[in-house]
């Protein structure tokens, strides 16, 4: 075990598989000369060279074709995006070409993408940076979505990630890079898609949150803990895959739910959470599902506003209360 | 130096043969899209259907010159031609094309999907300009493994007013990628000439703008076209650097199966037009070249007709005699 | 009341709206001389002329930024995409500019456009033109998103749309451009958005749909009703604003509920309806909320799969009936 | 003919008010740069920000020389200077960039996102490339509109590898659209210089190639700004076509904060590079320039500097003096 922070498990996964298998490179802009925007690929262009490590013109399109193409050939690209609010530049690329050349080719070509960067919200960068839209990449059939919260996760899902022979999303939060955690020392140590985990076991409600939602979860569990209420806490790792199973079970016990994202709440991934549990659990429910997301708004400048628009681990205390109410 | 009499006639021979395998390609192309016109219209067939007549030596004149498999293929829907040119075998793209699990891409393709990796085509795309940012990254593939194959994509002059064409072109300049394109200027996107979307018509000139060098060739002589595409070949097996052709040719028939059926094309083009460049045929253009030149007779060409017919019906009985995809399959290649 | 096609409901809105406020102009791929891929726009160069009837390049961005730019500046675009797979292409200009424009002015600028055009599956069109995206508009604050049933909604929305200060997502379905209604004559009449209509009575279960998701609602409410089962059958008209009061209304009457969407299942429109429904009728809930909707794969060409994929009226029949066993 | 004394005089007089307007604003522009960057270390700022330093030239140059309101200017998140060059009152800007409810956008949109309608400014944006496409929207208004006037659309040399500046470029000049395009080519992209993101760097052909007439200007020199703004402007409001006009100039600064703070600049670009622009810097050439012409003394500079300062404390103060938004007013402007 060795800790790192976040950021630092990325690059380490990153550097691993570049290590083992001389298809992987990674492209994306400013992710060489410039060691990468938030300092992820830091070093990996001395290491690798230009031919592994690629530089992009200012071209979601272009990058995102890059990958695709390229896996199509046989690559294993790891393209970034400078956040993930630009993929929507690249959106046909990825939904129409990425995700269903597979499908569309009667399985005759395998495309082993991940397209991955940072994305969350917190820091006033103001409506057209603060968003992810993991939701869209759910709904959508050929896209994997992998949603980290912890360093060690960050490390084995971008390993699998790299690994899976389909596209996968993978959604890094800005706000969790500088994030500390252990990480092990395997380089072959893989996190499998599709295992939610339980972080904190408990009898009362369970939260349901994944990426830095399951921060909010456990500081509320924490915090309920205190008035002798006690939460189960799972964090999902992986949106699709979704693993309902260790959420049926908690449920099964708990009869009470908390999903918890930053993320809008319209039509998101909570929404499908929240019908799932229903559809698997009716008979357990002993009030209804609680849903904690980001307020229905383009995210606001002002700091104020800000904070009033991202859910908070009080919005999860109240939730839970509600449902013991 | 001069030739010998028996230099001569080997190169010859070489030429009779070669023309005689382009022209057999480019009537089978012809025959196979009047086949498949008339089985969509005997509801075989469904969704959208894009057709090739008229442009035939675009393909004819530049997939045979490849190394298949190694160099690649990309194009648009209008793809039935190019799949056939890569060797993909006519009951495989006509099964895809009445959705059969024996089609090239087991049925779930259709029309504007065909795909046939292991002859190096990566498939037609339903997408315009799709397959361009696609196309970096096969061209970056090949350069990241040191060899020296090409990928060839096609598109149409209505992609080249896609954002997407314009941000690839400038990385394949940027990181001079063995590309060839292949403009396949029709003259319209649908029911829009060239010049009502462009006020700037020199397509290559939009190439060199982004560091591509290019030229424009007549796309309705095969010969013509098979010189530059050998020009451009060699260019890029050299210096590894992309190339940009801009091939002027017709459509013969409308857009697609919706505007061919209520000749929707006469909103924007005469029957006349229609006529004089059908006078530019590309088929019997060949044909009297070759046989001005002595490599086919009326009667060797009326058996290659004969044999095309008969393998295009073949494809026909192979595939109405394929099973549908099973149903079982619904969610299988959704991943990997 | 004229009887008319939904397809001429669509163009009769555009073109009473065009003579009644010289701001309103159309444009899109094909919209003109060619007459409209599917013919909705026919006429209308004629009789507008090349300035309010706008013929564009196949350059999805640039329509996107011709309307957005142009209702920022006070006209009122209505702008086509040949079908909604293509406005992928502009999910940029559409999110992070005409959705986001008016809330990062704080009000000072307004965006009235109008996106429209065909969606909708099941005519073979495969993968990569068989999907409408419905869940992502309505997931991103500051669209309203439209799904007309009848010729009479596709008329009346779609003036009431256009005259909406705000970008509106209007969403016609292909299947539907043939089906035929009565359409009132009056050139003011406009349906306004957020209410619901109740389209047929019924106390066992309640189906609720939009688009042609209503059809197969209608369809199974008259099959099982020759069972004795009555169905109410609820058409949402819009799913943003949705008017989950008319939802609640009736499944406080009848305990049960089928949302049913051809749309991909995960998380989608028919999710949050579900998580809503319970949340606003927990303990009216006899059962649990079913989920018709299109098989998450990308839509297979071969007609027998696309069959497959496609919900049907039988599979609606069914689900209720699960809801009363 | 020669011109009288008189005439000569008063022209003269117009230069020198004209000049020590812009000279004036330059300064401004300067001075807020320095103030906001202050803010910024104490935490009364947040998110991104993206200094003008080096570049003033661009909006001094061209902005005043517009009808406001009337025309219309878009721009990137690089904003500020180009809301002060419209008229919009530094308090405004300041208290935008502090999140205030005084601010231009009532604290919703931050430093990207400056914007003043009344003004003619339709605002920053965040996304590369973001502002052409709706600049060809504001351009078609204006012609739908049937008046004279123009839209200033600014964007940076990175922006011209974004398909959508692509597809917009071509239909303003297809559809003949009265837009001014200014491309800020600062030489750099965050850490990317413009011959490491394109093969080839001549901007004004990638204009020309979709039918955009345009030339390269010096943008270190108001003077030649200036001259090459009323050019453009006079070729516009004359044909009613587009103009693209490349701006060559220097930021001194880091991309934004984040590389400013950390002197990540250091990992793409010299300090010696650096000094060097900056012995061009625009606002001591102007000051040169109007010395030698009589236009302005050293005390008349010092004065101006003193007030600008005083204007830009003013804003400070206005700003920190100002209400945050009020709590409820969250949901506000998501519709119209
Ligand atoms: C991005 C996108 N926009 C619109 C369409 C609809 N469409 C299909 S083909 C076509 C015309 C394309 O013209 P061109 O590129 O010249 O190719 P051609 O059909 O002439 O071979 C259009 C508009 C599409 N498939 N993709
Ligand atoms: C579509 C998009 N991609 C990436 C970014 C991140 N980004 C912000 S500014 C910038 C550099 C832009 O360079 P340039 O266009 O030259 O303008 P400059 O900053 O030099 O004024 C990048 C990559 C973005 N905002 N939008
Ligand atoms: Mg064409
Ligand atoms: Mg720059």
């Amino acid at each position: 075990m060795a800790t790192m922070r976040y950021l630092q498990a990325i690059r380490l996964a990153i550097t691993q598989e570049m290590e083992r298998d001389p298809n992987v490179f990674i492209c994306g802009e400013d992710v060489g000369q410039y060691q990468g925007t938030y300092r992820v690929t830091e070093g990996l262009l001395q290491k690798f060279g230009p031919m592994r490590v690629v530089d992009t013109p200012i071209s979601e399109i272009g990058i995102a074709g890059l990958a695709t193409g390229s896996a199509m050939a046989g690559l294993r690209p790891v393209a970034e995006f400078m956040t993930w609010s630009f993929a929507l530049e690249a959106m046909d690329q990825l939904v129409n070409h990425a995700a269903k050349i597979t499908y569309m080719s009667g399985g005759r070509i395998h495309c082993p993408v991940v397209f991955r960067g940072p994305a969350g919200v917190g820091t006033q960068l103001s409506a057209q940076h603060s968003q992810s839209m993991e939701s869209w990449y759910a709904h959508t059939p050929g896209f994997k979505v992998v949603m980290p919260y912890t360093p060690a996760d960050a490390h084995g899902l971008l390993k699998q990630a790299i690994r899976d022979d389909s596209p996968v999303i993978f959604m890094e939060h800005a706000g969790l890079y500088g994030t500390q955690g252990d990480v092990p020392d395997d380089p072959d140590h893989v996190v499998e898609f599709g295992k939610a985990v339980v972080r904190r076991k408990g009898k009362d409600c369970t939260l349901i949150g994944y990426s830095r939602g399951v921060h909010m979860c456990l500081r509320a569990a924490e915090t309920l803990a205190s008035e002798g209420i006690e939460c189960e806490v799972i964090d999902l790792r992986t949106i699709v895959p979704l693993d309902m199973d260790t959420v049926v079970e908690s449920v099964c016990k708990t009869h009470r739910a908390v999903v918890a994202q930053e993320e809008w709440r319209n039509v998101s991934v909570g929404s499908e959470i929240a019908a799932r549990i229903y559809e698997m659990a009716f008979d357990q429910m002993d009030a209804p599902v609680e849903r904690i997301a980001g307020a229905d708004v383009p995210m606001p400048y002002a700091k104020n506003l800000e904070r009033a628009a991202i859910p908070t681990d009080s919005d999860v205390v109240a939730a839970v209360k509600r449902t013991l109410a | 130096m001069a030739k010998t009499v028996a230099e001569r006639s080997s190169e010859d021979d070489i030429q009779r043969q070669q023309l005689t395998e382009l022209y057999r390609l480019m009537v089978l192309i012809r025959r196979f899209e009047e086949s498949v016109y008339q089985k969509f219209h005997e509801a075989k067939i469904g969704g959208y259907l894009h057709r090739y007549d008229g442009q035939e030596a675009l393909v004819a004149g530049v997939i045979p010159q490849l190394q298949l498999p190694g160099d690649y293929i990309l194009c648009t829907y209008r793809d039935h031609a190019h799949a056939l040119a890569c060797g993909t075998s006519p009951g495989a793209v006509m099964a895809e094309l009445m959705g059969r699990a024996t089609g090239c891409a087991g049925g779930k393709g259709g029309s504007m999907h065909l795909i046939d990796p292991e002859h190096g085509f990566l498939g037609g795309d339903g997408i315009v300009g799709g397959p361009v940012p696609v196309s970096l990254g096969v061209g970056f593939a090949i350069k990241y493994r040191g060899s020296k194959n090409v990928c060839v994509c096609y598109f149409g002059d209505g992609a080249m007013n896609q954002g997407g064409v314009h941000e690839a072109f400038n990385m394949v300049g940027l990181y001079k990628l063995p590309v060839l394109y292949i403009l396949e200027n029709n003259q319209f996107a649908m029911g829009t000439s060239v010049s009502r979307s462009t006020a700037q018509p020199d397509f290559v000139k939009k190439a060199e703008a982004h560091g591509i060098r290019g030229e424009q060739v007549d796309g309705m002589d095969l010969l013509i076209v098979r010189e530059a595409a050998n020009r451009a070949l060699d260019h890029i097996r050299t210096t590894g650097e992309p190339y940009f052709l801009e091939l002027n040719c017709y459509r013969y028939v409308g857009h697609g199966i919706g505007d061919d059926n209520t000749k929707g094309w006469q909103t924007y083009r005469t029957e006349d037009e229609v006529s004089e460049w059908k006078l530019r045929d590309p088929i019997a253009k060949l044909r009297d070249t070759m046989e001005a030149r002595g490599y086919l007779t009326p009667e060797q060409a009326e058996k290659i007709d004969k044999q095309v017919l008969e393998e295009v019906h073949a494809s026909i009985v192979f595939a109405e005699s394929s099973p549908e995809p099973a149903l079982d399959s619904l969610y299988d290649h959704v991943y990997s």
